[in-house]
């Protein structure tokens, strides 16, 4: 071994603003390693993997309509998380917040109402709460653990839309094909930039994102939460109750997820169909860990994975490359952006022999 | 009489071939967590070992090959993930899921060429007189030879954790990485076996899919079947031969719903579809009752990163 | 010369996936092989049929595509949506109902091979038990399952066909153990709508007949594979290329069948008995010169009710959007 | 002790057994190690002195092989060698006992062992061997039971029991007294005599100096990680070795005058409660009242029940009959902790990292972690930053706790410190009831004298003081009455000036021996 890593003995600020940087410097030089082996022209293909989908207003709203429900899924989960509360089925309380939600665009389909949004809203929240709150409510009162259980709930998920869609929600003008009428315009989340999908949704999530800042960094809750996750013992102590924490952090997860879901199908959608995402709640899951559980992290996370996504796609259309090379790549951006994540707390040394050195002596 | 006892073998061979590559993925899934490391990349890392096995299978012909070709495949996505989270101390929850976003992709990219080839699948066991026996024939003794294996691996393991010096390491390294260390342990080391044999038996479960399941190669053909391992080695506590119940048990109530479609039941598929799962839940409560049991078997350190001092 | 012609596509699943999307690709490869470098294509696979799609259409569309193809029903709207914005880009939407000025849609009709293929399952079954893998209750595959009832039950009266859904357009796994299930219950005919190869290589292990889905699914069990309702896209592709070339594009709705060219039957399997064949090429011919429509009345619903009359055939409005059984599919249709 | 005088008057040399050169070990911002040199001679009973953070547990390590020297170097019986590994250092015959348990909680006493102990592997082998062994050394142990449900003295057991399977040519104990009871030091000490009259060496840390001079023949001391001296423990008072280790006098804690006994602010009325824990103790209708003014000393061997009583009364555990805990006359059975705070409880338990503080967060987070209550550092749902960082620095000075500032992490201080910043945390709320278990768990001598001074000082000032300790040395020093609880059971309370050491040690013992019988026969 030549290169050894040494603990800092406290983290680095600098390192935590850095790696990030660091870790897309490198996938930079893998990825071009990757597609000139591929045959293609390495910068082009970093261009369109990375500028060229954000070069237009268009493009830099449909950053953020990708991200959206990513970020809005993360910062639930990220609250679970810092409580160790294995909430890893965001996927099916997103869906029940678009089941929920749009089911109430679909009753109301004619009204006019200002106010038919903003109970949308609420009962996609509520939705995905409520999809939540059975792990919870297992996990507590019957000890069942929550991974198995929010996972499992998240096919039951998208059973209930296929069930839906093929039935009670399907558009009766629709040839009995399996999609919602489209919504009417009272149930559509506001366009905030002229010849973009940019919606009102983007800027709940911004919004999202500086509340919950607030909570993890200043408030008491986001202390609780802390301790909760670190020393349970030390919790119990301050008289932190377990139970509500785990109630407050999986229904939290939940009704942010079931929202990000009703913003898909009121926003970008503008109907329920039988798939509404493309596996968001799990893709959360990394973007809350990329942004190291933190808001402001989770925010810059959502965003560079969604424009990997987009990147994906224009490598596809602009110089023919399949998806499965996105996958790779995308795996090796976040392989990089979490191995880099080591130098915050350790530096690399090279260390000449002296493990040879005392091999030597003890033999 | 003789043709009820026949369709009900049917339906257990049926079980048993659909549980299999659960109870590969399952088990190797939970000699890794046993060892204190959470590799949520299953899927990929079978995807990678499916792809790779049929590969094998067309390139020599020779299914023993393709399986171990397929394990070394799994072995060294898992000794990526290896890399990441034990060398490099990065997060295993993220990096388990950023390596199936990479299996996928890369299975996909070795599999464009065998898209749409067939392959003979593994023969099934044939022993005259005793596969023909009504029931216990077809369904013991006329199994392929990966069945079989996977019986053995559950009770090998089982018998490795439970009574051998070896196991009781790997069992110490998961419960508490510190005291493993200040004992002298390497666990690192230790945690780089066992991830490796983890992802060696995703591979193993891949191949099981190309090769005897369905034998063919498409895209993302395990279908989200590493994400259900990774629940039954919750559902079963960490102890192997519950791994096995939960894989049959899942696997049977998957059978049974598309036999009860079959048999013309007035409920949605949908709702039908939904029974494994919510079955998986329902069982889960029943069995997690007693904590301290729980506690005994959950490894302490699961996904916990281990800093050695220097 | 003057610019090649840029025509795009978008996939719903992996061109992996020897099913719906690989035909569709082959039907792309098609334009290329036909116009050479006065063309350039381009695609996109596994796209969700969400929010994704507008994207990936309004990508295709701004970046010079003059003609996208988009082949999956959930495209349906985003494709409509695109096409509003860019007036002078042509769209063919797949299997959908929307029509534009420059949307066009097409679809095949497949269920006309589920008629050859009912003649051939009744003909070959032993027990009267057929089985049938669907994915999802839409129009399209209880259409087909009608037609191939309606077929099967033409020249075999007794037999009865059991519908298993899985839920999925594409798990080989579950598709197998569904097909499992169905031979276990005495199936010795597998359907499928489904795209994987894995309830054919079931049938052939079991020692039943099936018939493929897609493509030519032959090499996956010659001895169960009876024949494959292939989808051809290919003339399609190519045609409609060129009038965008020659500047004759217009926005129509395209059915096509048999004699479309849009889907064929594969080989037929050697353990066909020559009258049985020669019975299905009939059919064949019959469907493609218009003499025999598969859905000639008279037609009774699952209760045994008349619901088309003897001298009517149902109307292609009533088959985009059927929804119900006809007699002798056991089991209720999920509403 | 004729060994020791006859190795002293051998004519030739004795080869030490171990010996240290120059040892250097550095961790990132501190040197825990510096030029350090030590020799063992064999059969030699060796203390290793210093306060809190001196550098003792990093030496052993280092012995052990835990951990590597960075410069200097180790001699093993004359022979020069390199201590690769734990392992190694096992097969050289050196046994330790961690001072931070290298328990398995899901594993059971045998197996436990098995990880550290080289050699045969049968397992029924092993726990026939275990049971003979413990039996032989008066250390009951039941190989069969699980870790996580023994009390601690169980589990220091397990540790010194692996230690002796080994056959041992030097074994290292680091603070191994600091949680057995006066009857189980007893033993331990008759067990290490014998050993080291058998030719074991024995490398000997604890803050206990009265037991040092009791036990060791020779005693080196560090001083921030240097070498500062040597000494012969029998010919040193506890004061003049604790001047070699502070560089300064300890003082001893005044004990506070006549107490100014008040009312009653803690009353515990027939208090019967399961513990929570499947292997805990029940508790038995414990009565006792402590009021403003006294120090209330609770002793008993661990696993007696005082884990559950704490649990009671600081909220952790609610108890049904909520009249059963009465705090400054409000009825407080069925109140959270954070209730009984604003009741005017503190609370001190015994474990500091994980229980009384958050290892991984700063200082002034672990300030706030009890005291926002109290200290009103909450202002709309939000931490009052300022006012916590002023509340944390406030602790720190005023009770001497030596950090490189509040935003330090917890888990950076050294025992003695972050004890001394929780007791000054809690002391700070100015609670009517405070209290307190073992407050001097494995504090150096310096650091517990201010502890006690301080625990004093607030009696004086009328609260009241519950100090649950095992310590009967420290309870005879600052408690004003004593009661002894054994079995779920609370003796009644007796003055401290009219009782003797014997006489609760005998209370505690007696029924410590039918406890750990009990404990045999559960298997
Ligand atoms: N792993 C480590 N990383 C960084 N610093 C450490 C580490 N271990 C110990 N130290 C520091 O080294 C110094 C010596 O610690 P050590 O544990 O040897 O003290 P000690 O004499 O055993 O103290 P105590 O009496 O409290 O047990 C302390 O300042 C401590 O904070
Ligand atoms: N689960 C929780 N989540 C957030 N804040 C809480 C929670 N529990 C308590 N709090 C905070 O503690 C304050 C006091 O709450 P409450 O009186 O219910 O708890 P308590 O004082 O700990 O009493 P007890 O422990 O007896 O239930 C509340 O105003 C609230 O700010
Ligand atoms: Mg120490
Ligand atoms: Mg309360």
């Amino acid at each position: 071994m030549l290169l050894k890593l040494e603990p800092r003995g406290e983290t680095s600020r600098a390192m935590i603003y850095l790696t990030p940087l660091l870790a897309i410097l490198l996938t930079l030089i893998m990825g071009a390693i990757l597609f000139a082996l591929l045959g293609h022209n390495p910068l082009e293909a970093m261009y369109a993997f990375f500028i060229s989908p954000i070069s237009n207003s268009y493009g830099l709203g449909e950053l953020a309509v990708k991200a959206t429900p990513l970020i809005l899924c993360a910062i639930g989960l990220a609250l679970g998380f810092r409580a160790n509360v294995w909430n890893i089925g965001a996927e099916g309380q997103l869906t029940l917040g678009a089941i929920c939600g749009g089911g109430l665009a679909l009753w109301f389909y004619d009204s006019e109402s200002v106010f038919l949004l903003p109970a949308m809203a609420l009962a996609g929240a509520l939705g995905g709460l409520a999809w939540a709150a059975i792990p919870a409510f297992l996990k507590l009162r019957f000890n069942a653990n929550e991974i198995l259980t929010s996972l499992m709930l998240t096919y039951v998920a998208t059973l209930l839309l296929s069930l839906l869609v093929h039935g009670p929600y399907r558009d009766p003008d629709g040839f009995n094909f399996p999609e919602s009428r489209l919504f009417a315009d009272s149930a559509l989340l506001p366009v905030m930039v002229e010849g973009t999908r940019l919606h009102l949704g983007a800027a709940v999530a911004v919004f999202v994102v500086l509340v919950a800042w607030l909570v993890v960094s200043r408030s008491f809750i986001g202390f609780q939460i802390k301790v909760i996750g670190l020393t349970p013992a030390a919790a119990g102590y301050a008289g932190f109750r377990h139970h509500s924490l785990v109630w407050l952090t999986l229904l939290t997860g939940g009704a942010l997820a079931g929202l990000a879901g009703l913003f898909e199908v009121a926003g970008p959608i503008g109907q329920i169909t039988p798939v509404i995402s493309p596996g968001y709640g799990f893709t959360a899951i990394i973007v809350a860990f990329v942004g190291r559980l933190h808001p402001i992290g989770i925010l810059g996370a959502g965003l560079l994975i969604a424009l990997s996504y987009l990147g994906g796609e224009t490598v596809q259309i602009e110089m023919g490359l399949p998806q499965a090379v996105t996958g790779v790549f995308q795996g090796m951006l976040l392989f990089f952006l979490l191995a880099c994540d080591v130098l915050i707390r350790y530096r690399v040394r090279w260390s000449i022999g002296a493990s040879q050195e005392a091999r030597g002596t003890a033999s | 009489m003789m043709g009820m006892i026949d369709t009900l073998a049917a339906i257990l061979v049926t079980v048993v071939t659909a549980a299999t590559p659960l109870v590969f993925a399952a088990t190797g899934e939970l000699v890794n967590e046993k060892a204190g490391v959470l590799n949520l990349g299953v899927e990929g890392m079978m995807l990678v070992g499916a792809v790779s096995g049929f590969a094998a299978a067309i390139a020599t012909g020779n299914p023993v090959i393709a399986i171990f070709v397929a394990m070394l495949a799994g072995a060294l996505m898992a000794f990526l993930f290896g890399v990441l989270t034990l060398s490099l101390m990065a997060n295993q929850v993220a990096t388990g899921l950023a390596l199936t976003m990479f299996g996928v992709g890369l299975s996909a990219l070795i599999g464009q060429d065998y898209v749409g080839t067939p392959i003979k699948g593994l023969a099934k066991l044939s022993i005259p007189v005793l596969t023909d026996l009504p029931l216990i024939g077809p369904v013991i003794f006329g199994q392929d030879f990966l069945v079989y294996l996977s019986l053995v691996l559950v009770a090998a393991v089982a018998w490795f954790l439970k009574s051998t010096r070896a196991g009781l390491i790997l069992r110490a390294t998961g419960e508490s990485h510190d005291a493993a260390h200040a004992l002298g342990y390497s666990v690192i080391g230790i945690r780089y076996l066992a991830v490796m044999f983890g992802g060696a038996m995703s591979g193993l479960a891949g191949a099981y899919l190309s090769l005897a399941y369905t034998p063919m190669w498409a895209e993302n053909m395990s279908a989200g079947r590493g994400w259900i391992a990774l629940a039954l080695v919750v559902f079963a506590t960490w102890k192997p031969g519950r791994v096995l119940v939960g894989a049959y048990l899942f696997g049977g109530v998957t059978i049974l719903q598309l036999h009860a479609q079959g048999a013309g039941f007035a409920v949605p598929s949908q709702a039908l579809s939904m029974l494994p799962y919510l079955a998986t839940i329902v069982v889960l409560v029943a069995i997690s009752r007693d904590s301290t049991r729980i506690r005994l078997n959950a490894p302490a350190c699961i996904g916990k990163v281990f800093h050695p001092e220097t | 010369s003057a610019e090649p012609t840029k025509v795009g596509f978008v996939y719903v699943g992996p061109i992996g996936d020897h099913g719906w999307t690989y035909r569709h690709d082959k039907g792309r490869l098609a334009i290329e092989e036909a116009f050479g470098d006065k063309v350039e294509t381009s695609f996109v696979e596994s796209v969700p049929e969400g929010a994704d799609a507008e994207r990936v259409i309004r990508k295709l569309a701004s970046s010079g595509h003059d003609l996208i193809f988009t082949t999956s029903f959930g495209y349906m709207n985003p494709t409509v949506k695109v096409a509003k914005q860019f007036p002078n880009v042509k769209f063919e939407h797949a299997t959908g109902y929307k029509r534009t000025k420059n949307v066009g849609t097409y679809a095949a009709r497949f269920y006309e091979g589920r008629t050859i293929a009912g003649i051939l399952a009744g003909r070959m079954t032993k027990s009267n038990v057929i089985g049938y893998i669907g994915s999802f209750p839409i129009p399209e595959v209880v259409r087909g399952i009608n037609a191939f009832t309606l077929a099967l039950r033409k020249v075999n009266p007794e037999a009865e066909v059991k519908v298993v859904w899985v839920n999925s357009w594409y798990d080989p796994g579950k598709e197998g153990d569904a097909a499992k299930a169905l031979i276990d219950q005495g199936a010795d005919v597998i359907l499928q709508h489904t795209d994987s190869p894995a309830p054919l290589q079931v049938a052939q292990e079991r020692g039943v007949f099936a018939v493929g889905q897609a493509s030519d699914m032959t090499h996956f069990g010659p001895k169960a594979h009876l024949t494959s309702i292939v989808d051809i896209w290919d003339g399609y592709y190519i045609a409609k290329t060129k009038a965008v070339m020659e500047g004759t594009w217009s926005s129509e709705d395209t059915w096509g069948g048999l004699n479309a060219g849009m889907l064929s039957m594969a080989t037929y399997n050697e353990a066909i008995p020559a009258e049985v064949v020669a019975e299905a090429e009939a059919a064949r011919v019959a469907i493609e010169d218009g003499s025999l429509h598969p859905f000639q009345g008279p037609i009774m619903d699952q209760d045994g009710k008349e619901v088309v009359a003897a001298d009517a055939v149902v109307e292609d409005g009533v088959l985009l959007s059927m929804d119900w059984y006809v007699q002798g599919v056991q089991g209720k249709l999920p509403k | 002790m004729e060994l020791e005088v006859a190795r002293s008057d051998a004519a030739e040399p004795v080869v030490p057994r171990l010996e240290l050169r120059g040892i250097d070990k550095s961790f990132p911002g501190c040197k825990a190690n510096d030029g350090v040199d030590l020799s063992i001679l064999p059969g030699e009973i060796h203390a290793l002195l210093g306060e809190n953070g001196a550098g003792k547990s990093t030496l052993v390590k280092i012995i052990y092989g835990i951990l590597h020297a960075d410069a200097g170097t180790i001699a093993w019986e004359g022979q020069k060698t390199h201590i690769a590994g734990p392992s190694f250092a096992r097969n050289l015959g050196i046994g330790m006992v961690f001072q931070h348990f290298s328990l398995f909680e899901a594993l059971t006493v045998a197996e436990n062992i098995a990880l550290g102990v080289e050699g045969d592997h049968d397992m029924s082998r092993l726990e026939a061997r275990i049971e003979e062994v413990s039996a032989a050394y008066g250390l009951p142990l039941d190989p069969r039971r699980h870790v996580h449900s023994l009390s601690v003295g169980e589990r220091q057991r397990i540790e010194i029991v692996r230690c002796l399977l080994q056959d041992p040519r030097l074994l290292i104990m680091d603070e191994p007294t600091s949680v057995l009871t006066p009857q189980e030091v007893d033993t331990l000490f008759g067990t290490l005599r014998r050993l080291s009259s058998e030719g074991c060496s024995i490398l000997y840390i604890s803050h206990k100096l009265d037991e040092i001079k009791q036990l060791c023949d020779t005693a080196t001391v560090l001083r921030g990680g240097k070498f500062v001296g040597a000494c012969d423990p029998k010919e040193e008072s506890p004061q003049s070795m604790a001047r070699m280790m502070i560089g300064d006098d300890v003082k001893e804690p005044k004990p506070q005058g006549d107490a100014q006994v008040g009312e009653v602010v803690l009353s515990v009325a027939d208090l019967s409660l399961q513990s929570q824990d499947p292997f805990g103790t029940d508790l038995k209708a414990v009565t006792f009242n402590v009021h403003a003014g006294e120090i209330f000393g609770i002793a008993g061997i661990a696993g007696n029940g005082q884990n559950e009583l704490l649990a009671a009364l600081s909220g952790e555990q609610l108890v049904p009959d909520g009249a059963a805990v009465v705090i400054g006359g409000q009825p407080s059975g069925r109140l959270g902790p954070r209730r009984r705070r604003s009741l005017g409880l503190s609370f001190v338990p015994e474990e500091r990292h994980g229980h009384g503080a958050v290892p991984a967060l700063r200082l002034t987070e672990n300030a706030f972690l009890s005291g926002h209550l109290r200290e009103k550092l909450v202002r709309w749902g939000l931490i009052d930053f300022p006012k916590t960082a002023e509340y944390a620095q406030k602790i720190c000075e005023s009770f001497d706790v030596r950090t490189s500032g509040i935003n330090a992490e917890a888990s950076s201080l050294s025992g003695g410190n972050l004890q001394k910043f929780i007791i000054g945390r809690e002391i700070l709320q100015r609670p009517n009831l405070m209290i307190a278990a073992q407050p001097t768990w494995g504090v150096d001598a310096g650091a517990a004298a201010s502890i006690h001074q301080a625990l004093i000082d607030l009696a004086a000032s009328g609260a009241a003081v519950l100090v649950v300790s095992q310590e009967l040395d420290e309870l005879f020093a600052i408690s004003d009455r004593i009661a002894v609880m054994s079995s779920g059971h609370l003796s009644a309370a007796r003055p401290t000036a009219a009782t003797t050491l014997e006489e609760i040690g005998l209370l505690m013992g007696g029924d410590g021996g039918a406890a750990g019988e009990r404990m045999i026969n559960v298997a």
